[in-house]
């Protein structure tokens, strides 16, 4: 042809220009969440290894993980969990279970069971200073 | 009621870079198709505006573009499916080249559909009459049959967005046509085309396909069944 | 400007192209030119059905699909023509079948089948003289039958590996004496002008119904068949038999497919009569085509339409009684299009419709084996061949029934694509005349430096108004002898248009200027058609000749262009089973 | 067209481990994490891990999950960067980095877990 046709726009222009519907989302969120936990799962290892060094390296670090900051990051670090378990388990009905045909029912059950189990882990995980808190009213 | 079209211009001619115009047409009222307001920007305004069109109801396939960010027909979409109170933008298909204006290089997406052998084959002699078919096995067809070509679904998929060798989402709609065809014996060498690096395994049920088919094919479906079909003869 | 040589060239890749280039054997070269990609051809857009006599659901032979299309026709219709469809239709369709089209299927998972306009079986088979009621002889896939089939002939293409042209605009034929030597076509991305030199060409560009204001046909349907063979001098045969369907959505002439009162559905006027019980008394909604729209025109016209918001009138199709799984399962896209486009719910309220331009029963004529044919003498054309729409061969005569279309397309575009295979194996090239481009390069040089006043867009609108309202469902000497001079002036008016792209990339606005040429042209011959024939049969209803003239009119019309006024020849018209009688329903 | 990095054989049986292996993390996963916050002090006490290290279903539990975690997420991460078009030199040096991480961490948590 006499002349060339224009290329398109890159991938992350595209995909932060195009409409997006809950589908969309639930799929960038996977992706984050996957790359995150991945990455979590590399410190987490190597964090360990102060298991093999004996209690004293251990516990000094556990102190520090045991700060009431490490304890919020990882309440969060649970909702990525969750987010991406139970968006994988709708992929797999997806994928499996003709779950194609009401992918945006189980959606709104993943996002509803992940919101309370996340409530749920929060209380577990505070239940102390929660407790405090309610003495204190006392 | 007067309604502004936001559209993407370029022509290959005369600009670098796509550009944006603004053009303010009158709609009798919200039931006026896109592809109208379209004509009138072309006939009353600018006869160099591009693109392509043919049937004006949603059967040819000819004029998928993006509206609002996302792909339609510009002849299936009303006015009162978008809003029109701000400017409508109307730009080409996206992740595909732009020739000019709206028009768009579909030579690569017609590539990947006749990639996945869409012709039914079966040597064995024909039958005088019809190869019969249960009403269930023909209906299994149908809804992948409905597909006009349109290119709505596969330029909407962020994995051809990411690798344009991704055969995407029609191709593969297309693959099942024939896979689950009762009648057709070529299942193993479709399975194969699509069973590759760019093939079906780059989709990641992201749905964006189904919310753009104007034809309400829910293709992420029938790609899960070929996924199916294909797990089960590989292991 | 590029050359190609090739040994049939094929225009238009609608079911009649695909299904003759599927013909062309091995060994032999064969292009097929397509304004648009092959699977955008109107042939998609057909809905209802394909008929054929296979007998799935009921008792059917091919003589009674035969009498009906004659009957149908106006006895218009070359009965040795007809004969040929509805014995091949049975083949044909079994063919589709086996090429892997997707059909509706009966419970024992044969092709299903459903009633249609016009088609009927005596009540007691063995006699044939009986009163006939409606049969169910049209094969269908939903109602996307012509979707299904465009596809499943182009898949076939690819398996055949035939060799596309997309998006070529044809201009012109070349004719080098006598015979057909290929075509000018126009590349619409670069607006390079190509010349394609080949032994046959086969002419399968579908129909005109852009004449019109208010059609079911798709925005390329602009006749542009009609124009070259009529700017080479030679015939059109029957154009004033244009059919109207009584059903298109009000305003916008989508088509509601005939699907939708073979399923059931019937019209009402603004009185909730079910008017058609007064027409046609035995078949109802069912009654052809033709006696439809003239029924709904006239209920209109006494005052019994609906008004419109835009003043202009409609009547009721009313589906809401049926069953939802049939509308559903069987009607699908046409409840949809009601939907979409007029904000309906046919399954609560009735749907708003008018007739709509829809189909050239006339057209290029040609034998049974789609050679085209310069006189009434049947003197053929070497090397050009038409088939479709686009031509007249003639199995529709006056009023082609539903189902019919798809039919011809297979039967007639698969016996030209044979009787081309035969003859390009004896045939030499015809010699390329050296100005084979000129009046193309021409008209383009002409319409790209043009710098009139008209513009395309107002220009076209005239003219389709003018066509609605003057050569519409009812004509008289009146509107026709002014429409004489209307297109006239429009023709004149033509030569003063100028476009707005300059360009040579995707010139559509160039592209549109030269259909409105071939718009203008072809409405010539279906005014002059309309004008010279004074009596009323079929889809021609003249308000100052209201009846049928067997005498007078048992007979085609060949129009010729000519620098004046265009020249009118008759052919007679082939009859072989079935004498006319009174076409009562 | 550009080279493949990986493997040239079907994709089906990553793509169905990927599936299988993400069930299996929705048990292990969640299961940790309850186990490590019901008692906060069982998972962030060395008393408490070595206790529960000396139980061989429990080292089962963490080689289970170390050895799926890694190859789940891993073969995960590599699926997303197989979705970008790359040059062959990149994506083979991607799949390289993938494939010697995943292989070192494997090694150092397997060694943490054993040395009890
Ligand atoms: C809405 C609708 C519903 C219908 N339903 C039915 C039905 O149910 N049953 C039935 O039997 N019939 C039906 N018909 C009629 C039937 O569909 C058509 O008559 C038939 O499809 C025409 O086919 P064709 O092959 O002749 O042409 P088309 O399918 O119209 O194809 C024409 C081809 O010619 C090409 N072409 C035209 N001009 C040029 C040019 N200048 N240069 C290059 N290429 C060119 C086009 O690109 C196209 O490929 C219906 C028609 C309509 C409009
Ligand atoms: C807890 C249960 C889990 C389930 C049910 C699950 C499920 C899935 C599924 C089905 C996919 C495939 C997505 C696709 O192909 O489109 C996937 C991708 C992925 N998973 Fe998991 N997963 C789980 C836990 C984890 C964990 C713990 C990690 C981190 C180590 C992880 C990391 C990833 C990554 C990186 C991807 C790739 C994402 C992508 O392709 O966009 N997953 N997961
Ligand atoms: S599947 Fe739908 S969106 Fe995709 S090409 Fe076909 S009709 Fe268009
Ligand atoms: S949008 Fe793309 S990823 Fe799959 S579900 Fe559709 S093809
Ligand atoms: S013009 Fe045919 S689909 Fe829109």
């Amino acid at each position: 042809m006499a002349y060339q046709p224009k290329p398109p726009d890159g991938w992350l222009k595209t995909n932060l220009r195009y409409y997006k519907h809950p589908g969309s989302w639930a799929w960038i969120l996977h992706r984050i969440t996957g790359l995150g936990l991945t990455a979590y799962i590399f410190v987490h290892i190597y964090a360990l290894t102060t298991l093999t060094q004996g209690p004293k390296a251990f516990d000094d670090e556990m102190k520090l993980f045991s700060t009431p900051v490490f304890k919020v990051l990882e309440w969060l670090l649970f909702s990525l969990v969750l987010y991406h378990a139970f968006n994988g388990v709708r992929i797999v009905l997806v994928d499996w279970a003709n779950g194609a045909k009401y992918h945006k029912k189980i959606l709104t059950v993943v996002y509803g069971l992940g919101v309370v189990l996340f409530i749920g882990m929060g209380i577990l995980m505070f239940r102390e200073p929660i407790a405090n808190m309610f003495a204190s009213l006392k | 009621m007067k309604v502004t079209l936001r559209i993407q211009r370029y022509n290959p001619e005369r600009d670098s870079e796509p550009y944006y115009q603004e053009f303010i047409v009158e709609a009798g009222d919200e039931k006026e198709r896109i592809l109208d307001l379209l004509h009138q920007v072309k006939w009353k305004f600018d006869g160099t505006l591009t693109f392509r069109r043919s049937c004006a109801h949603g059967v040819c396939g000819s004029d998928g573009i993006r509206i609002n960010g996302r792909n339609r027909l510009a002849c299936s979409t009303l006015l009162r499916d978008v809003n029109y109170r701000k400017p409508i933008v109307i730009e080409p298909l996206p992740s595909i080249p732009i020739i000019k204006d709206l028009i768009v290089d579909m030579s690569d997406f017609y590539r990947k559909y006749e990639a996945v052998k869409p012709y039914m084959v079966n040597n064995s002699p024909p039958p005088e009459h019809e190869r019969y078919q249960s009403n269930d096995d023909a209906e299994k067809l149908f809804e992948s049959a409905k597909c006009i070509l349109c290119a709505c679904c596969t330029t909407s998929c962020p994995s051809s967005w990411s690798d344009d060798n991704y055969i995407g989402p029609a191709a593969l709609l297309k693959a099942y046509r024939f896979v689950f065809d009762t009648r057709d014996e070529a299942a193993d060498e479709r399975l194969d085309a699509v069973d590759t690096p760019d093939g079906i395994w780059r989709c990641h049920t992201i749905f964006n396909c189904v919310e753009a088919c104007p034809k309400e094919i829910n293709l992420t479906w029938h790609i899960s069944q070929l996924k199916k079909r294909l797990t089960e003869r590989e292991m | 400007m590029i050359k190609h040589q090739y040994d049939v060239v094929i225009i238009g890749a609608g079911g009649a192209g695909l299904r003759a280039a599927l013909e062309i054997p091995e060994g032999f070269s064969c292009a097929v030119l397509s304004k648009v990609f092959p699977t955008r051809s109107h042939t998609g857009a057909a809905q209802g059905g394909i008929g054929a006599a296979l007998g799935n659901e009921e008792e059917d032979s091919w003589e009674w699909h035969m009498f009906d299309t004659v009957k149908g026709s106006d006895y218009l219709g070359d009965q040795e023509a007809t004969e040929i469809m509805a014995k091949d239709a049975i083949r044909a369709i079994i063919e589709l079948e086996h090429m892997g089209m997707p059909f509706s299927r009966t419970p024992e998972g044969k092709i299903a089948q459903r009633r249609f306009g016009g088609h009927t079986r005596p009540e007691k088979p063995d006699d044939p003289d009986s009163k006939r009621v409606a049969v169910r002889r049209s094969c269908y896939s939903a109602d996307r039958t012509g979707h299904v089939m465009l596809h499943t002939l182009y898949e076939n293409c690819i398996k055949q590996k035939v060799h596309f042209f997309s998006e070529f605009f044809v201009t012109d034929l070349i004719m080098s004496g006598k015979s057909c030597a290929g075509v000018v076509a126009m590349d619409v991305a670069t607006s390079e002008v190509h010349v394609f030199h080949a032994k046959a060409v086969m002419l399968a560009t579908g129909g005109y119904g852009r004449v019109f204001r208010i059609t079911s046909n798709a925005h390329v349907g602009t006749g542009d068949g009609f124009s070259f063979v009529y700017n080479n001098g030679l015939p059109l045969q029957d154009m004033e038999f244009v059919q109207f369907h009584p059903t298109g959505l009000w305003k916008l002439g989508i088509l509601i497919s005939e699907a939708a009162r073979g399923e059931g559905g019937i019209l009402l006027n603004n009185k909730g009569e079910r008017f058609m019980e007064r027409y046609a008394p035995t078949v109802k909604d069912l009654a052809p085509r033709d006696m439809v729209s003239r029924a709904i025109i006239t209920e209109i016209r006494e005052g019994r339409g609906f008004k419109g918001s835009d003043g202009t009138f409609y009547v009721h199709l009313d589906v809401s009684h049926l069953p939802k799984e049939v509308l559903n399962d069987k009607l699908p896209e046409i409840t949809g299009f009601a939907r979409t486009y007029l904000g309906v719910e046919p399954t609560r309220e009735p749907i708003p419709v008018q007739p709509t331009a829809h189909y050239a029963m006339g057209g290029i004529p040609t034998t049974v084996d789609a050679e085209v044919t310069r006189d009434k003498k049947n003197t053929k054309v070497p090397g050009l061949y038409a088939a479709g729409e686009a031509a007249c061969v003639s199995v529709h005569g006056a009023n082609r029934l539903g189902t019919n279309s798809l039919l011809d397309l297979i039967v007639f575009g698969r016996r030209g694509g044979k009787a081309i295979a035969k003859f390009i194996k004896g045939a030499e090239f015809a010699l390329l005349p050296e100005d084979a481009a000129d009046r193309t390069l021409e008209r383009i040089d002409h319409l790209m430096n043009s710098k009139g006043k008209e513009k395309v867009g107002p220009l076209r609108t005239e003219l389709q108004e003018r066509m609605m309202e003057k050569v519409g469902v009812f004509r008289n000497k009146k509107d026709l002898t002014e429409m004489t001079s209307e297109i006239k002036s429009l023709r004149e008016r033509y030569r003063e248009v100028s476009i707005d792209d300059k360009g040579k990339i995707f010139n559509t606005d160039l592209v549109e200027a030269i259909e409105l040429g071939n718009l203008i042209d072809t409405a010539e011959p279906i005014i002059y058609g309309a004008l010279v024939r004074e009596e009323s049969r079929g889809a021609h209803s003249r308000e100052d000749f209201p009846k049928r003239d067997d005498k007078k009119w048992l007979k085609h019309t060949l129009v010729y262009k000519t620098d004046g006024k265009p020249k009118v020849d008759y052919k007679p018209v082939s009859i072989t089973r079935f004498q006319p009688k009174e076409r009562k329903y | 067209m550009y080279k493949h990095t990986g493997s040239r054989g079907s994709g089906a049986p990553g793509w169905v481990l990927q599936r299988i292996t993400g069930l299996l993390l929705v048990i292990v996963v969640i299961g940790h994490y309850f186990v490590m916050h019901a008692d906060p002090a069982s998972g962030h006490t060395y008393a408490a891990v070595l206790e529960r290290m000396h139980h061989p279903l429990w080292k089962m539990f963490d080689l289970t999950f170390i050895t799926v975690g890694l190859w789940h997420g891993l073969n995960g991460t590599w699926g997303i960067f197989r979705d970008y078009k790359m040059k062959p030199a990149v994506s083979l040096t991607i799949y390289g980095v993938i494939i010697l991480s995943g292989i070192a961490f494997w090694v150092l948590g397997v060694n943490t877990i054993l040395s009890f």
